[in-house]
């Protein structure tokens, strides 16, 4: 029961959150220094074509009506248009939202994969020197600017030594997108030489972005099975001579977990904000680089949506972090 | 309760979850040892790295020459030029009469078909200036002032007239930007009076050399070669080509020298073009372009209205260390607003040197106290950036306070069409849409431009008299005379401060061969092209 | 006052923290005396464009930049530009939310429930996306790189103390307070904030670290400071397209950013140790 | 005498400390008969719990330190054994645990199911019963379906044994939703299913309410009683002691005291700690007030007898070293050179 109470409440708080994330990107694409209208209307427009465009845009209206509008739009999946292509801003995002999710979450998984051992390790064998490592290790991690690593990474392994691409998705077009995800794709499409191209391209960005995530994770992890091994439970399990990975690795962990979890949802939150970065250093052809291309040209519109998009997701994100922490920990759901 | 059941519901699910995906990527592993892997492609696809980003495909919406590739290639116009010092060709266009009064222009044009197998006809020809003028966006500014919407006569389907409002002798040279499209094609995706701009904005209407294969903002173009195109292909051709947006310098001059690109922007800087020269791949040519490199002044505002700070600002750049230094010598020095190599640039002039004590003495005869000034730059581009630094770095010896503000091009060109915002100075260049003297100093500095390509509000009563008689006449003579003074006299007014002329490094593989460099195409217009 | 002496005690203890300690002051250090300690303190404003991308040698240690300016001394002046923007920007979101979460916390009602679901909007979007819809709108400035971090990390100080309030309010030296007929502002002045402080103290030490990061970012992006500042993040931004000839150039902006964010995490998570028990007893459990 | 199937000899633990070496068991003698059932008294901090947990072999590696000793258990040395031989063949097999506090000993993200059948599959009496090793099995190392079958059957029965209600359910719950006293009875039943020569009860008891305590105790002792397995029961209270146990033995600050059968125990306490400890019985839970001084300090505690300070029979020697264990009744051993209540000996009594 509680746990509906929980996922009730998330959600009744969801809307009138975007709500006010609406309103904050309206309130900041209101202050622009520049007028998008002339902008859009080009160069050799006159007065009375811009404010022929300001009414056809219904930027002329009082704010309230604006503002109720853009909400509208907004709740219609209609961003507006590029200030520089006239494209619809939803296409440009939704073509490519995909990219960046695949990078992100191939990331996750990696630092979580990576990082869940090593944290269990450390606490595990702590104050052994593998633990004193891994703390520099993750310290440096998070105090890391994921911009300079990534370059760090691409001056190495793409330029001295020529190991990886250097930047870009796939080499060429990638596979007929069905998903989406090139991974995917590419196993439907059943190409090896797809698969493995752009695996080759995922490493620098997933290492750039999956590190600081890592050093998180290994924290936690590591806290948290310290917490669990001085528990009750594992002195009774230890007395009754369960074997000792069987209570390190299914016990411990699935109680040290929890923590974890909730970690990565956010991580995954933090992620999508890290590739901006991460896609503008390696021309990686998702939101974020959509997002540093937008700034390059004051393209307002097509960083409000940017930012709407990603803000959506992070909440959402958030939301299921909350709902599945009820599932993971059954103390929660009494 | 519930959420138990569910629990208890899941567990089994995910175990054979875990399993299937095990037993699956096994299966995966296996399998891709046998998969079938692409045999290298036997077409001839050349891949060219471009620095921009190809944000639409409508020829009509952009005029720069760093996205010229897709209007090269995809379209064509009634002419086009071609080489360096580029020479004005007639191509869609068989011939063209102009009439005595210098404001008839009849087109006929040869037998060519559209990517869609339909003919090109004259009406697709009005169709596509009434779009420029309709939707007065890239070229539009060229056209706006010399032809009236409606004005363009069908005379039968193979005769086009254009009627112009008053003689101008550049209107030949800006023909080629009419890229010509479908008008029938366009008609169908027409919405809501766009012109078909979001539909054209993502394919393709024209007759060029090359059909649109595939179109993706966040990576570039590729397209085909089309076989039934008017101009005929010789035995020595290229299959495909892919116009790639790379925006990292890095990632393009690697692809280049990895052999994995063919070409590459011929602006990158010198320190790049070095280590090209290093690559047994790439080739890099060398053609003096025509694309000057000054800094905008706003002449009609203080002190810059005063000619003795802008003679001090003018002596104040460091011209040597620049061009020398920075550039390491990749630019040649261009003291007037004209390319030294084109006609009518004037000849032997020595234009100003960096001299801070002849600086001084005009900044002495300059109403005090001097303000501080703002110096514009472009973000993104570097060498904007570092020859604004450079020259408030000149400035602060002098005792001239000065400031930089840095912004994104759309934010800048905006600023720079409006008297009150447009920086005190701008540095950036000016490149060529039309080879033709005008395209400078007569766009630069011909005062009924002033707002919209005269973005110095300078305004001069004899510099206006020769650039007006200079369009008018046809005589080659006079104009070439003509663009010669007001050069000049731009120059000793110091109304902007000239840099240099650019010198083009075309990156090519050294697999393909025939090349054709223009400074309005940059090399770009692909059919010349083809795999030794 | 005995919480900093009890402080300085502990971080000595700690050798770790301590370390951050010594990073930090080496981060002042060099903002306050960079005229007095860099080799050619002029190159902030001055270039040679004749000893244009020097690598390192004796005279320029971190050889030099694309305009010929020596990065060794531009790096020292920048420090000064990443402190300003970090403690103004994280200052102004500890005036900001500090205030905001104890009137929330304290006052209970739809004025509180407003304040707390508005830092959660502003918390839904993460950080440095906002940072840069701001930045951007606002043009690229100092003022505005400050402004936009202010504007997005004051929620973080309003949720923290917002719940630190909520659990010590109900604590009996509070209610005696209540019961003293104290007026709110002096409760919450003079009772709470103390109890509070130490949250408070950790959270903005580990602030300072996100901060600087965020700002650098900025700057990387070209939202930051115009050149020819010797900003951080733009330093490393400008070096690209010299790479990787020019490694000097992108390398060593790039270790400062990283040990400064270091020094403050460090220090950051020695100070949750020292004043947060209930972390303490999880995670650094090591008998 | 009965044989000693537990037998420990001058076993000696010690724990680093801040404030340093804490000896908290000093050369411990302690024995339990097969099937018996013996009461480990004394007052919180005693050792008693340090003795259970050597017993096991479950100290906490990186404090403490045996120094001195011999576990003989079924003739072996437990201290001899690696943890992994111990952890494998000795706890949860032929020794199991009930815990003191069954409120955190179950794990509480595991169905209750999940963490007996866990048990089960490492420690089932079956587990090497050969119609149910199938050779995969042990190289997978997976539980095999026939053996799981039947240790399920088997639990089931044992929980009917303990008297919970529908089991099947209770297997599906999860620790924090079923009561305290269940979860004790859960892990009565989880002791019992390896079913073990020897059970160690550490204060089974005293995080349940009294009425419950009782149920919970005669459970336990009947189980034991059927099956022959003998229960190591700390405890601090007499009157359960007294209930349930056949032998007790009092420790005191690390050392033991007195070991007698409880008859004896309660009815001729010889040592003097141990008749202090029996005078103030009303309120014996909050230790022996009634003495004055307290206990000393482990670290560097004092030599010899550490009751000697609040002894009144306490002499010079008292304070030098420990009298040997000597036997003064039938199975009735004290460590003291002062016995108090001296029975007759056979040879007096004859002439």
């Amino acid at each position: 029961m509680k746990l509906f109470v929980l996922i009730l409440n998330r959600f009744f708080w969801f809307f009138p959150t975007v709500l006010g994330l609406m309103i904050i990107t309206f309130g900041i694409s209101h202050v622009i220094p520049a007028d998008p209208v002339a902008f859009l209307a080009g160069d050799n427009a006159t007065n009375e074509q811009i404010e022929a465009l300001r009414h056809q845009l219904g930027l002329d209206q009082p704010l309230h009506t604006q503002l109720t509008n853009y909400i509208f739009r907004l709740f219609q999946g209609d961003f507006g248009v590029s200030l520089y292509t006239l494209r619809p801003i939803s296409d440009d995002l939704s073509s490519r939202l995909p990219a960046t999710l695949e990078l992100t979450l191939v990331s996750v998984l990696v630092s979580a994969m990576i990082g869940i051992p090593l944290g269990v390790f450390s606490a595990v064998h702590r104050n052994s020197a593998l633990d004193h490592f891994l703390r520099i290790f993750t310290v440096s991690g998070l105090a890391m600017a994921s911009f300079w690593f990534a370059i760090l990474l691409q001056l190495l392994f793409a330029m001295e030594w020529n190991l990886t691409p250097l930047q870009g998705r796939v080499e060429s077009w990638g596979p007929d997108v069905v998903t989406g995800f090139f991974l995917i794709d590419s196993i439907i499409a059943w190409d090896a030489e797809m698969l493995w191209d752009t695996v080759s391209h995922m490493f620098l960005p997933v290492a750039t972005l999956a590190y600081p995530a890592m050093a998180t994770i290994v924290r936690f992890t590591r806290a948290g099975v310290l917490n669990a091994m001085n528990s009750n439970y594992v002195l009774y399990e230890q007395s009754m001579g369960f074997p000792r990975s069987v209570i390190i690795w299914k016990y411990v962990l699935r109680n040290a977990l929890i923590g974890t979890i909730t970690q990565i949802g956010l991580i995954f939150g933090v992620l999508i904000a890290n590739a901006v970065v991460v896609e503008a250093v390696f021309d990686w052809p998702g939101l974020g680089y959509y997002a540093v291309q937008s700034i390059l040209q004051s393209d307002y519109n097509a960083i409000m949506g940017f930012t709407f998009v990603v803000g959506v997701i992070f909440i959402i994100v958030n939301l299921l972090v909350d709902i599945s922490h009820g599932f993971i920990d059954p103390r929660e759901s009494r | 309760m519930t959420q138990r059941l569910l629990r208890t519901l899941m567990r089994p699910s995910l175990k054979d979850l875990a399993k299937t995906a095990l037993l699956s990527g096994l299966a995966l592993g296996l399998a891709f040892t046998a998969a079938p892997t692409h045999e290298a492609e036997a077409k001839d696809k050349f891949i060219f790295a471009n620095s921009s980003a190809y944000n639409t495909m409508d020829p009509q919406a952009l005029f720069d020459v760093g996205r010229v590739a897709y209007r090269l290639n995809l379209y064509d116009g009634l002419m086009r030029w071609l080489d360096n010092p580029p020479k004005l060709n007639l191509w869609l266009a068989e011939s063209h009469k102009i009439s005595s009064d210098g404001k008839k222009y009849t087109f006929k044009l040869k037998d060519a078909k559209f990517h869609d197998g339909s003919p090109v006809e004259a009406k697709d020809v009005v169709y596509s200036t009434e779009r420029i003028l309709a939707l007065k966006k890239g070229a539009a500014s060229l056209f706006v002032k010399v032809l009236k919407p409606g004005t363009t006569k069908a005379v039968d389907p193979k005769t086009v007239e254009f009627n112009l409002v008053k003689p101008s002798a550049i209107f030949l040279a800006t023909i080629p930007e009419i890229h010509i499209m479908n008008s029938d094609l366009m008609k169908k995706h027409e919405k809501g009076g766009d012109w078909s701009s979001a539909w054209v904005s993502k394919n393709d209407a024209g007759s060029g050399s090359f059909k649109l294969k595939r179109y993706d903002p966040a990576k570039g173009f590729l397209a085909e070669r089309f076989t039934d195109h008017f101009y005929g292909w010789g035995d020595k051709y290229l299959d495909e080509i892919e116009f790639r947006t790379v925006v990292e310098i890095n990632s393009r001059v690697l692809g280049m020298m990895k052999g994995d690109f063919h070409g590459a922007d011929g602006y990158m800087p010198q320190d790049q073009i070095k280590r090209l020269r290093t690559s047994k791949n790439v080739n890099v040519m060398e053609q003096e372009s025509m694309r000057i490199f000054y800094f905008i002044i706003h002449n009609a505002r203080a002190p810059m209205n005063d000619i003795h700070f802008r003679k001090a600002l003018s002596y104040a750049f460091d011209y040597d260390g620049f061009i020398k230094n920075i550039l390491s010598n990749s630019v040649a020095r261009n003291p007037v607003p004209l390319p030294n190599n084109i006609w009518g640039a004037p000849s032997g002039v020595k234009g100003y040197t960096f001299d801070l004590k002849k600086a001084a003495e005009h900044l002495a005869k300059v109403k005090k106290p001097i303000r501080e000034i703002t110096i514009g730059a472009l973000a993104g581009y570097g060498q904007t950036e570092q020859a604004a630094v450079l020259l408030q770095n000149a400035l602060a010896k002098l005792g001239v306070k000065s400031k930089i503000v840095a912004e994104t091009w759309p934010v800048a060109s905006g600023k720079m069409r409006n008297e009150q915002q447009m920086y005190d100075l701008l540095p950036l260049w000016k490149s060529t849409y039309y080879a033709d003297p005008n395209n400078w100093v007569g766009e630069m500095y011909y005062s009924p431009n002033v707002g919209s390509r005269n973005n110095s509000w300078y305004k001069d009563a004899q510099v206006d008299k020769w650039i007006a008689e200079a369009i008018e006449t046809t005589d080659r003579k006079v104009r070439e005379a003509n663009y010669a003074k007001a050069a000049t006299k731009v120059m000793d007014d110091a109304a902007g401060i000239f840099v240099y002329n650019t010198k083009w490094f075309g990156p090519y593989s050294k697999k393909v061969d025939g090349v054709r460099f223009s400074p309005i195409g940059n090399a770009q217009e692909m059919r010349w092209v083809y795999f030794k | 006052m005995e919480l900093t002496r009890f402080l300085i005690k502990k971080l000595v203890e700690d050798r770790v923290a301590l370390l951050g300690v010594m990073l930090i002051f080496a981060l002042f250090l060099a903002a306050f005396f960079a005229p007095v300690i860099a080799t050619f303190p002029a190159d902030v404003a001055e270039f040679h464009p004749k000893n244009r991308l020097l690598p390192p040698d004796d005279t320029f240690w971190f050889g030099t930049d694309r305009m010929g300016s020596d990065i060794y001394s531009r790096v020292l002046f920048g420090a000064r530009i990443t402190i300003t923007i970090a403690i103004i920007a994280i200052g102004v979101s500890v005036l900001v939310g500090v205030p905001v979460g104890l009137i929330a916390g304290y006052y209970h009602g739809w004025f509180s429930e407003m304040l707390m679901r508005v830092s959660d909007i502003f918390l839904a979007v993460p950080q440095i996306v906002l940072a840069i819809a701001i930045a951007q709108t606002l043009g690229p400035s100092i003022e505005n790189i400050i402004l936009a971090l202010s504007a997005t990390y004051w929620p973080f100080w309003a949720r923290l103390v917002y719940a630190e309030t909520r659990s010590i309010q109900n604590e009996t030296f509070v209610e005696a307070c209540i019961a003293l007929g104290a007026s709110p502002w002096r409760i919450m002045v003079l009772h709470i904030l103390p109890n509070i402080s130490s949250s408070i103290i950790v959270r903005t030490t580990i602030g300072m670290g996100g901060t600087i990061l965020t700002a650098a970012t900025l700057g990387f992006l070209g939202l930051g400071a115009p050149a020819p500042s010797p900003e951080w993040g733009r330093m490393i931004s400008e070096s690209r397209e010299f790479l990787p000839m020019a490694w000097w150039y992108a390398t060593v902006p790039g270790i400062a950013i990283f040990l400064v964010v270091m020094g403050f995490n460090l220090l950051g998570d020695g100070l949750r140790d020292i004043l947060d028990p209930r972390i303490r007893r999880s995670v650094s459990h090591d008998d | 005498m009965t044989t000693k199937f537990l037998d420990v000899r001058d076993l000696e633990v010690s724990f680093a400390t801040d404030q340093g070496i804490a000896r908290v068991l000093d050369k411990v003698n302690f024995s339990i008969g097969p099937g018996e059932i013996v009461g480990l008294v004394g007052e919180s901090g005693c050792g008693k719990t340090t003795l259970a947990r050597t017993i096991l072999g479950v100290l906490p590696e990186n404090s403490a330190r045996i120094s001195n000793g011999v576990i003989n258990f079924d003739g072996e040395d437990l201290l001899q054994k690696s943890s992994e031989e111990l952890s494998a063949n000795i706890r949860g097999r032929v020794i199991t645990f009930i815990p003191q506090d069954p409120f955190t000993s179950f794990n509480p993200v595991f169905t209750i199911g999940t963490q007996i059948m866990e048990l089960m599959r490492w420690k089932s009496p079956r587990r090497d019963d050969p119609q149910y090793v199938n050779s995969l099995g042990k190289i997978l190392n997976i539980y095999p379906r026939a053996r799981y079958k039947a240790d399920y059957q088997q639990v089931l029965e044992q929980l009917r044994e303990v008297q919970l209600p529908e089991p099947e359910a209770v297997l599906a719950k999860y620790p924090h939703e079923v009561s305290g006293g269940q979860r004790q009875r859960l892990m009565i039943a989880m002791a019992l299913l390896p079913d073990p020569k020897l059970i160690i009860a550490d204060e089974p008891t005293t995080a349940l309410d009294v009425t419950i305590q009782a149920q919970i105790l005669k459970l336990l002792r009947q189980l034991a009683r059927d099956r022959n397995v003998a229960i190591l029961f700390t405890t601090h209270d007499l009157g359960t002691t007294y209930e349930i146990c056949d032998r007790v033995t009092v420790m005191y600050a690390g050392q033991e005291m007195e070991a007698a059968l409880v008859d004896g125990f309660f009815n001729r306490p010889s040592h003097p700690y141990t008749k202090r400890l029996l005078e103030s019985l009303p309120n014996q839970e909050h230790g022996i007030e009634g003495i004055p001084g307290d206990i000393p300090s482990l670290i560097n505690a004092p030599p010899g007898c550490r009751f000697h300070q609040r002894c009144d029979y306490a002499t010079g020697e008292c304070s030098v070293s420990r009298a040997a264990s000597t036997e003064i009744g039938t199975d009735h051993m004290v460590r003291c050179y002062h016995p108090v209540s001296r029975p007759k000996t056979q040879t007096e009594a004859a002439s």
